[in-house]
């Protein structure tokens, strides 16, 4: 690679002053200094949440109300501040409407504290059951106050419209399959 | 397992005829199903104490034969082909004939107790298909007013009796 | 599996590498020298070869020869013999090696045909790897990586089969997810001799079915967990409690009889969540029974005892009490302690010119992996010189002792004395020094007792029936209140005006070695995975109570059925 | 009318008058801080703090709004939270130094305020008296002198933090004060020499200063920021660099000394190292002004007389001492104002200099040109005034 030699302007002396410059930079200031504001002014202006915005992790429900998540716990293993915590459990064969899949957390706590909003738990949910929503203001009087437990998560999740319909697909399968 | 004299002694006979008894269990069960007309579900545990095995060793073989049948069947057994040439030419309709005459479903056994119908695979007498086969007895170029036929047989054979 | 170098070797030739094999070894074992992995399920080096997953397909030739002169046919191409390749791949796990014998493992037939198969095998599977235990460890989603198509071609629907099934107390069954490798149903018949599982229907509708009225209930049923190569048997007590790639992996010996079984204790921090076997081919090869694999339920159970004075205040309360009676302390050891504690037990009698009792456990052996002598280290205490001869079941010497009041304080290491034959009476008449990690009579009767460990929590060795020494190491940190048995033991004989000891398992070797013959040359560091056989000759005149076991013949008629 | 004041004996007089002038200064100085962040604020297009307000103010229409917007009650709040907060000593510092220095930073920014007039009032004989704490003769020597004492706190603050980075900012400290006083005191060395002419009463004070910007005539009414615009610049910059403002602020310096000789400060103690600060602009402003910025008169070529006579024209009460007094203060704190506000306008603008460059610009550029400065003032004066 050859070495290009840049030839720097000698300054003239005004410049080495600085004087001319300051002036010039006193001028800007001063332009902004009467300009209009660009700030949001937040609690009364609320910004415009872009489309694929990383705000809170929530847990949803299917449009049936039922949970999606069948605690595989990889969002656990991908999560890099270890925010997430949850204990699997059994979903007992008497749910009719649940028991094709057989599994789902019996809890699930997300650290906000330690959370990073880094959207790897969605990314890497197999049942797209963890989003990162909306809501990016958290807050809280005690540390165990800011962890996030499942009936909060979906509290804060709500239902998304499902396009995969896990259970009922399980259902019809299981009704429907290639049975003896 | 209530078997007849006689099934017992070809048994005992069809044992010897093999160098380890395990292999003997095809034969026993072919001859308990002649002798009951099923195998009732303690055969397994029969065979096996007369064979020295465990019951699932035979329970095994007899869910992997189709011909072995878990369940009592009808007095007549009607077995329609239904592999390609029988189903080219007609099969599908003589079965459902079959079942209409006797207002049966396939597998199971007819209300008056007389047949059983089933679709069955390859009876190999394809150039004359559709092939029916009742019993021991094949039944060749089986339409649906052969079929009508057979089956007016049978029941008046049953009505003789 | 190979046997060690027999001299009847045969020479093959594997993806181009040569290498000399014994007779016998099959194609999948030879690879495995050479570093070749050739994917299998119904593979299993301790069970029979059935062939039937079809996954293990190689392709192979032989040297070509003049079928008339029977001279070599050199290929002009590469000046070498020319080689016949069979043109359809054939399984890796059925063909045995033959002299000249050559293997492809990595050709695109093979790859084809592993391809293949693999679709076939995702036919009807569920693919719900989120919720199935066996994810993380699935051979299925191993070799789907490598030879999946990552998309199916299967419109239809897909077979349903049962998916929640109690084959066993222990064991449940998701039929959907088998792939009818036959594994369990060949270690049923095989090695735990209860042959109830096995294929009903055919073809697609094949179904593992345990036989009706029958359960897979005998002590090794969870071997069949271990063993399935996909999800289809779990562990009911595992089942949907941990992902298994959170949990760490730590070597143990199981404690429950002197076999000594090798395992793997998997936690996740502090809690074990399951017990598995490790392959030991001299000592477990591949199982373990199912008993050994609830101990673990013993680190975080009600009863476990917790200091409520610091350690110190107990060592002193305890030196107290050694002052008070002098030369009328027996100690109780243990046949459970690792050589460690049982070698400061043995310095501790020592320093207290006390007399050194054990306690042995006797119970019906199973031909397997659960010998007669439950107590997993009685050999230890031979080697590291606590006892002379074998202990009794009862200690009756010790109750006439104290009944005779020659005896006035006892200190029992993990070692009920109730249980041992001491009535309430006896208990009562003692002072009595308990170190153990759970509550029972004795620590209720203790004037002081110093909570310990459980075997999960500490590192050490134990000497099986075989004289072989095994090293276990800690899976799990202490549990709260509980200290090191061997810190406890170690203050106790410094107390009672012993030499120092060191407690750390580094240092304390070099002493082990230097006082103990058997040990001399031996550190805690350097002794094998796999353990190291002492020598038995001294003790062959002792009447062991094990009877035959898996790799493991007595040498001499057992008595048990005489003391028990 | 006030003649009741003048028979209180001088020293409580004294004392009213010095509380009077702090009372005044230490809120200032406090504003200043609020005023700060507002200017920065809206130099950077923000509205700045607007948050707090005070309940009975906030019910007033227009004003109350108003108020909040501008964030005056940030002042309050700010300073409650000074005032209220734990006020801690780390346990690693020299405790009676480290209680010391922001004492010792507030004394000679205070006691600066004694030599400086900040107004004037004619009395009955037209003669004008200036208004100030101490009119003293030798009020810019004064100044100098107590001022420098200033750079002890930080020295002391640094040393008595007795951790790094502290120690660095406090010697920097030193270091940019003695490069630039230099510098300050040549370039002010003009303006005496013009003042005291041959055959005047030789003064240091700033009355004779002001004074002489009064004259009539295009010479005299002229301030000497037009005379002598070098002396007057070089003033300046010395000034920032006197007052660690930016872009001379390398002792603070929060990105490499973290927060210099107050990084161990917190609460009030801290809040007095600002204190200190602003009063230091104020003053410097202040001695700026009278120098070279025509003290209390109103404009160049209209000094307070004119204007009082001017206004005298159609307001009967405008020669009272008291209107007289209260307008000079007035155009005085104005010209103040305007100069802290230049300060804060330039400290948003600018850059931070290097260190290397501080030292440069102190040594190798200014010193040199206040001398030649100091050295063409005194030929030209000696010519002019043979």
């Amino acid at each position: 690679m050859a070495v290009i030699t840049v030839e720097r302007k000698p300054l003239t002396f005004l410049e080495r002053t600085y004087l001319p410059q300051i002036a010039g930079g006193l001028k800007t200031t001063f332009k902004h200094l009467i300009a209009p504001k660009k700030t949001l002014e937040y609690p009364e202006q609320r910004p415009a949440i872009p489309v694929g915005y990383r705000g809170v992790p929530t847990l949803v429900k299917d449009p049936n109300g039922r949970e999606k998540c069948v605690s595989c716990q990889l969002c656990e293993f991908v999560c890099p501040p270890k925010a997430i915590r949850i204990t699997p459990g059994e979903i007992p064969a008497d749910q009719a409407d649940r028991a094709h899949v057989e599994k789902g957390p019996q809890a699930f706590d997300i650290d906000m504290l330690r959370c990073i909003y880094c959207g790897l738990c969605q990314e890497v949910c197999p049942e797209e059951a963890i989003f990162l929503q909306n809501q990016f203001s958290m807050s809280g009087y005690t540390r165990a106050e800011m962890v996030n437990h499942k009936d909060r998560l979906y509290e804060l999740g709500g239902t998304l419209p499902d396009a995969h319909h896990k259970w009922d697909k399980k259902k019809t399968a299981e009704e429907h399959g290639n049975a003896h | 397992m209530n078997l007849k004299p006689e099934t017992l002694s070809k048994i005992d006979e069809v044992i010897t005829h093999y160098p380890t008894k395990r292999s003997a269990t095809l034969p026993l069960l072919h001859l308990i199903q002649e002798d009951v007309g099923h195998l009732p579900p303690d055969t397994s545990e029969w065979v096996a104490a007369k064979l020295e095995l465990q019951p699932i060793n035979v329970l095994e073989v007899i869910t992997f034969y189709p011909m072995f049948r878990q369940k009592p069947i009808g007095r007549r057994h009607i077995k329609v082909c239904r592999t390609l040439s029988c189903a080219l030419l007609g099969g599908y309709k003589t079965c459902a004939t079959f079942e209409q005459e006797f207002h049966t479903h396939l597998g199971e056994v007819s209300p008056d107790g007389e047949v059983t119908v089933d679709f069955v695979e390859c009876l190999a007498s394809c150039g004359t298909a559709p092939v029916v086969m009742i019993d021991d007895e094949l039944h060749e170029k089986v339409d649906c007013a052969k079929a009508k036929q057979l089956s007016d047989q049978i029941k008046a054979e049953a009505q003789k009796r | 599996m190979i046997a060690p170098a027999k001299p009847d070797l045969v020479t093959v030739n594997i993806d181009g590498q040569e290498i000399a094999v014994p007779k016998g070894t099959n194609v999948i074992e030879a690879a495995r020298l050479v570093n070749v992995d050739v994917p299998h399920y119904c593979y299993h080096p301790k069970l029979s070869v059935v062939g039937n997953c079809r996954m293990c397909l190689i392709e192979m030739g032989m040297p070509a020869v003049d079928p008339a002169t029977k001279a070599p046919i050199m290929d002009p191409a590469t000046g070498k013999q020319k080689i016949n390749w069979i043109p359809r791949p054939q399984i890796g796990c059925g063909t045995n090696v033959s002299p000249g014998l050559h293997v492809k493992t990595i050709s695109p037939m093979v790859k084809d045909a592993r391809e293949g198969v693999m679709e076939f095998l995702l036919i009807n599977h569920p693919l719900d790897c989120p919720i199935c235990d066996q994810a993380g460890e699935c051979k299925l989603q191993e070799q789907a990586t490598g030879y999946g198509r990552g998309y199916s071609r299967f419109v239809e629907q897909k077979n349903v089969k049962p998916k929640r099934t109690q084959l066993g107390p222990r064991v449940t069954l998701d039929d959907e997810r088998c792939i009818l490798c036959s594994r369990c149903i060949r270690f049923s018949k095989e090695i735990a001799k209860d042959d109830v599982l096995g294929f009903v229907d055919r073809g697609s509708y094949s179904t593992l079915t345990c036989y009706p009225g029958k359960k897979l209930e005998n002590n090794y049923s969870l071997n069949t967990v271990d063993i399935c190569p996909v999800g289809a048997l779990t562990s009911t007590d595992f089942r949907f409690k941990m992902r298994v790639w959170f949990l760490k992996q730590t070597n143990v010996i199981d404690t429950e009889s002197s076999v000594g079984a090798n395992t793997v204790v998997w936690s996740r921090e502090g809690t074990i969540y399951r017990i598995t076997p490790r392959r030991n081919d001299e000592v477990n090869d591949t199982w373990l029974a199912d008993s050994a694999r609830v101990l673990y339920k013993a680190v975080k159970a009600a009863d476990r005892l917790a200091a409520t004075e610091t350690i110190e205040a107990l060592v002193a309360r305890a030196a107290a009490l050694f002052k008070s009676t002098p030369g009328a302390i027996a100690i109780v050891g243990s046949a459970r302690s690792t050589v460690e504690e049982q070698f400061f037990t043995r310095h501790l009698a020592t320093a207290l010119k006390a007399s050194a009792h054990l306690v042995s456990r006797v119970g019906q052996g199973d031909k397997l992996l659960i010998s007669a002598d439950r107590n997993p280290n009685v050999r230890g205490a031979l080697v590291t010189g606590l006892i002379k001869t074998l202990p009794a079941q009862q200690l009756t010497d010790l109750a006439a002792q104290i009944d005779a009041g020659k005896i006035k304080a006892v200190v029992a290491i993990n070692e009920d004395l109730a249980a041992a034959g001491l009535t309430a009476a006896q208990l009562a008449k003692v002072s009595i020094v308990y170190l153990g990690a759970h509550a029972n009579a004795t620590s209720a009767a203790a004037k002081v007792v110093f909570p310990t460990l459980t075997v999960f929590e500490k590192s050490g060795t134990f000497v099986n029936q075989q004289f072989r020494i095994q090293k276990t190491l800690k899976a799990v940190p202490a549990a709260a209140g509980a200290t090191d048995d061997l810190v406890v033991l170690a203050q106790l004989v410094a107390a009672a005006g012993g030499a120092a000891l060191p407690a750390e398992l580094g240092s304390l070797w070099k002493v082990i070695a230097a006082e103990v013959p058997a040990l001399a040359t031996m550190t805690f560091a350097n002794l094998p995975e796999t353990g190291l056989v002492l020598d038995a000759t001294p003790y062959a005149a002792l009447p062991f109570v094990e009877g035959e076991t898996l790799h493991y013949k007595p040498a001499q008629p057992a008595v048990a059925a005489a003391t028990a | 009318m006030f003649d009741f004041y003048f028979e209180i004996p001088l020293v409580i007089r004294l004392i009213l008058q010095g509380l009077a002038v702090i009372m005044v200064i230490f809120p200032i100085a406090g504003a200043c801080s609020m005023a700060e962040r507002k200017v920065a604020a809206w130099i950077q297009d923000r509205p700045g703090p607007n948050r707090a307000t005070v309940p009975w103010v906030a019910w007033i229409p227009f004003l109350g709004k108003f108020l909040q917007r501008l964030g005056v009650f940030h002042v309050m709040a700010d300073g409650g939270k000074m005032m209220f907060k734990e006020d801690s000593l780390p346990g690693h510092v020299n405790k009676f130094y480290f209680v010391l220095a922001p004492i010792v930073a507030m004394v000679p920014a205070l006691t600066t305020v004694v030599a400086v007039p900040f107004g004037a009032y004619f009395d009955a004989a037209g003669k004008l008296i200036p208004l100030g704490l101490a009119p003293l003769d030798i009020g810019m020597l004064a100044v100098f002198a107590v001022s420098s004492l200033g750079v002890y706190s930080a020295i002391l603050a640094g040393w008595a933090s007795n951790s790094k980075y502290p120690f660095l900012g406090s010697v920097r400290a030193s270091a940019q004060l003695i490069s630039y006083e230099l510098s300050m005191t040549l370039a002010v060395l003009p303006v005496f020499l013009w003042v005291n002419a041959p055959g005047t009463e030789g003064t240091m004070g700033f009355a004779r200063v002001v004074e002489f910007q009064s004259q009539p005539g295009f010479l005299g009414g002229m301030w000497f920021g037009f005379l002598m615009p070098i002396s007057a610049f070089i003033f300046l910059v010395a000034l920032f660099a006197e007052t660690n403002r930016q872009p001379f602020d390398t002792v603070e310096s929060e990105s490499d000394l973290v927060g210099s000789f107050h990084t161990e400060y917190g609460a009030f103690k801290w809040g007095l190292f600002f204190v200190a600060e602003y009063s230091h602009m104020i003053v410097g402003s202040g001695v700026f002004m009278l120098l070279f910025g025509g003290g209390w008169n109103p404009l160049p070529w209209v000094s307070l007389a004119t204007a009082v006579d001017f206004l005298g024209t159609f307001l009967p009460f405008a020669h009272a001492p008291l209107f007289v007094g209260i307008l000079s203060i007035a155009i005085f704190m104005g010209k103040v104002l305007a100069m802290i506000f230049f300060f804060m306008w330039v400290r948003w603008t600018l850059p931070r200099f290097r260190y290397d460059q501080v030292m440069k610009i102190g040594w190798q550029k200014l010193l040199p040109l206040s001398i030649a400065n100091l050295l063409f003032y005194a030929i030209a004066i000696a010519l002019i005034q043979k």
